[in-house]
């Protein structure tokens, strides 16, 4: 089993190496522009307004919550899912009520209308 | 000094050297990546010790989705590009002393045990063994540890309740 | 073949790393992150024992699967706790999160 | 592969010669097939326009089309804005790749022809192509321009809400194979017994749409690509990336396009599994069908509204693939 995560090490490795590789030659090819102006973050060509961090909403972060949330439940999930057929009905009805009650978490979130924007 | 030793050190060069960065660095966000350098070499350790569902579900869990959150908390709470303040608090120099009397205190500890630099594991005489896990784990999740197994998804119900109230707009 | 006191020396030491960030850290974030990090000591522990103690039988594993789940929970409620603090206050400066005081 | 190696080389050192040149190989398919994609999108939504696209490059329909926008890209001239991180700024396009070519490891090009033949293959790929939202954040903060932190914030949440339903979605097919080997799904499925309609053939067609339409959402394309949307906030997260930077955050997308399609051959259409042919052409054939449907739905659906398209994942596809493990789940046990 090493031997086979040996080999996804090499493959990640031969991603980097290729995406390093890349950026060097580009280093190497690329013309040279020193004029400041065309450092300026792009705001459709008009002179950048306020700070580049602007207010922003809470809104975001609701959904990488619930995300999160639901991410622990299908690594719960996945194990059930491969030994599913020997574990027999008595595994599935466990499981059941394990969806069912984070269904519920699901609804609770639905209600309190945490995906309807003002 | 086997490839497997060699492996085994730079994953742990990479953890406590990206650790220390998190605790050291000045720029938050930076600490987030440097967390994120360390949950994938704890990754890696998982592999050596053959735990291959642990691996997966620590890059999908943490990586994939605490960390996504601590980046998304740090993105809204608007952390200057360049902080002002130091990063230690006052009581930094007791905090180390205390650390280092309980790094101290552990590594004593292992060196008195019995079984300090036994080779071979010990329940088993034969080498190490290093099978998928996904299948044993499923049977252990959902026979013996089926109660727990049902908390869990009580905990999880308990943290998006509380998290959702959190985030919710006050009706002010 | 990498000897069991090796990966606890390793937990150890990430371990003192993570208490120190948690004691001296400034920033509540560094904090949450520094917990983290002694979350994962435990868990490396467990799994290092685990893997040479009883190869066939992953109680450590399916223990820190449940010690994962945990720190997942424990990080979402503490970051939308913290989100919520700083809509309040506009800092996340842990010394200045001081309105119990009398 | 039976090369033959100079006998001075002690087994450790060829067996890992043997494992690059494996990796090199893949990487050299994806990158021709990133190409080819690229080139055939541009042929594909002209046609659609009733318009010809890319003609003159290198000759016959353009061909080089592609190879000639590579060499721009790369000696464009490289721009870090003020005011931005640098080194999360150049960071982000690599850890935005290097995951998207990770994902290639365990999947089977045809019956047996999987690089590594992972016991954890599909929670392996998700887990690695959970990857590519931090390169895309990171994408956002180091920028420094209000619209790419908007932009990134935006992609993040999009594919992070599609994450739910396309790891739920793909359950039904793990119950009955009984493992997550991709090679041993496949194998599964041989003598045309493909999980699209073979146990269930509502629960198969259900997991496979519900897959596909996360897949598309994925791969923030249209009618879900609120993040890089031309008309609102200019190009969202790679706003302030040209040359090299920029072309690794278009490889990584077209990357996880051919991915995502192979994931539903090899999952719900038997990969590789067909009469005549040898087994890695039916499963480029299905591919590349799964890519011109991809194509095909980002010129005919008008753009979703912000909101509407994140509640969709979660008020639609999530409770959707419950149902539908629950129903494998009676499925399963009631054949057996």
């Amino acid at each position: 089993m090493l031997q086979q995560y040996a080999h996804v090490l090499l493959f990640v490795g031969l991603g980097t190496i290729f995406a390093l590789g890349a950026f060097v030659l580009s280093f190497l090819l690329r013309e040279r522009g020193h004029d400041p102006r065309t450092r300026v973050p792009y705001e459709c060509g008009v002179e950048p307004v306020g700070t580049p961090r602007v207010r922003l909403n809470v809104r975001f972060y609701i959904f990488a919550l619930l995300f999160v949330i639901f991410d622990v439940e299908t690594l719960y999930i996945y194990p059930w899912a491969v030994v599913a057929r020997p574990l027999g009905i008595a595994g599935f009805w466990e499981m059941v009520v394990f969806i069912a009650i984070l269904f519920l978490a699901l609804l609770y979130a639905w209600r309190k209308e945490a995906f309807r924007w003002e | 000094m086997t490839l497997q030793q060699g492996v085994f050190d730079g994953f742990a060069v990479l953890t406590l050297g990206s650790a220390l960065l998190v605790v050291t660095q000045r720029q938050i966000l930076h600490c987030a990546l440097w967390l994120i350098a360390t949950l994938g070499a704890i990754a890696g350790f998982y592999v050596l010790l053959g735990a291959d569902f642990l691996a997966a579900a620590q890059v999908l869990l943490y990586i994939g989705g605490v960390m996504v959150i601590m980046l998304f908390v740090i993105m809204l709470s608007h952390v200057p590009l360049v902080p002002q303040e130091s990063v230690k608090n006052a009581q930094w120099l007791p905090a180390l002393l205390a650390c280092g009397l309980t790094v101290i205190g552990f590594g004593w500890t292992i060196g008195r045990v019995s079984w300090y630099g036994q080779e071979l594991p010990i329940a088993t005489n034969r080498g190490e063994i290093f099978e998928p896990t996904t299948a044993s784990l499923g049977q252990l999740l959902l026979t013996e540890l089926a109660l727990p197994f049902e908390l869990v998804s009580l905990v999880l119900v308990a943290a998006l309740v509380g998290a959702v109230f959190f985030t919710r707009r006050p009706e002010s | 073949m990498v000897p069991l006191t090796h990966y606890l020396a390793v937990s150890i030491v990430l371990f003192g790393i993570g208490l120190f960030g948690v004691l001296a850290r400034r920033n509540v974030l560094g904090v949450l992150m520094s917990i983290e990090l002694m979350f994962n000591a435990a868990n490396l522990n467990l799994v290092a024992f685990n893997h040479f103690l009883s190869p066939y039988r992953l109680w450590g594993q399916a223990f820190t699967i449940f010690v994962v789940t945990l720190a997942a929970a424990e990080a979402v409620v503490g970051l939308a706790l913290v989100l919520a603090i700083y809509r309040h206050m506009q800092t996340v400066n842990l010394d200045r999160f001081n309105l119990l005081k009398g | 592969m039976g090369i033959i190696f100079p006998a001075a080389w002690p087994p450790l050192a060829r067996q890992l010669l043997v494992m690059l040149g494996q990796c090199a190989a893949i990487l050299a398919v994806i990158n021709l097939t990133v190409m080819f994609l690229i080139w055939l999108e541009r042929k594909v939504s002209a046609h659609m326009q009733s318009r010809l696209g890319p003609m003159y490059a290198g000759g016959w329909h353009g061909w080089a089309k592609s190879i000639a926008d590579g060499i721009k890209l790369l000696v464009k001239q490289d721009i870090v804005p003020t005011g931005a991180d640098p080194w999360v700024h150049r960071l982000a396009p690599v850890i935005a790749f290097v995951p998207a070519f990770a994902c290639y490891a365990p999947l089977p090009f045809g019956r047996q022809l999987a690089a590594v033949n992972l016991d954890i293959g599909i929670l392996y790929v998700f887990a690695i192509s959970g990857l590519s939202v931090l390169g895309i954040l990171m994408a956002g903060w180091g920028s420094g321009n209000k619209y790419s932190m908007l932009g990134g914030l935006r992609a993040a949440a999009q594919l992070v809400s599609y994450e739910v339903p396309r790891v739920l979605s793909v359950v039904p097919v793990l119950l009955w194979v009984g493992s997550q080997n991709l090679s041993l799904i496949v194998d599964t499925q041989r003598h045309f017994k493909w999980f699209l309609f073979y146990p269930n053939p509502l629960v198969g067609v259900i997991a496979f749409l519900v897959f596909f339409t996360a897949s598309v959402a994925e791969c923030n394309r249209t009618p879900f690509d609120i993040p890089e949307a031309e008309s609102e906030i200019v190009a969202g997260f790679h706003t302030e990336y040209s040359g090299i930077k920029f072309a690794f955050f278009f490889l990584a997308e077209y990357a996880f396009v051919f991915l995502s399609a192979g994931l539903g051959a090899v999952l719900f259409l038997g990969g590789g599994d067909g009469v005549l042919l040898p087994s890695w052409v039916w499963f480029l054939f299905k591919t590349f069908l799964l890519v011109f449907v991809f194509m095909w739905v980002r010129w005919t659906f008008p753009r979703f509204r912000v909101d509407r398209l994140l509640a969709f994942s979660w008020k639609f596809l999530t409770p959707v693939s419950f149902a539908n493990i629950v129903l494998a789940g009676l499925t399963l046990h009631w054949l057996s």
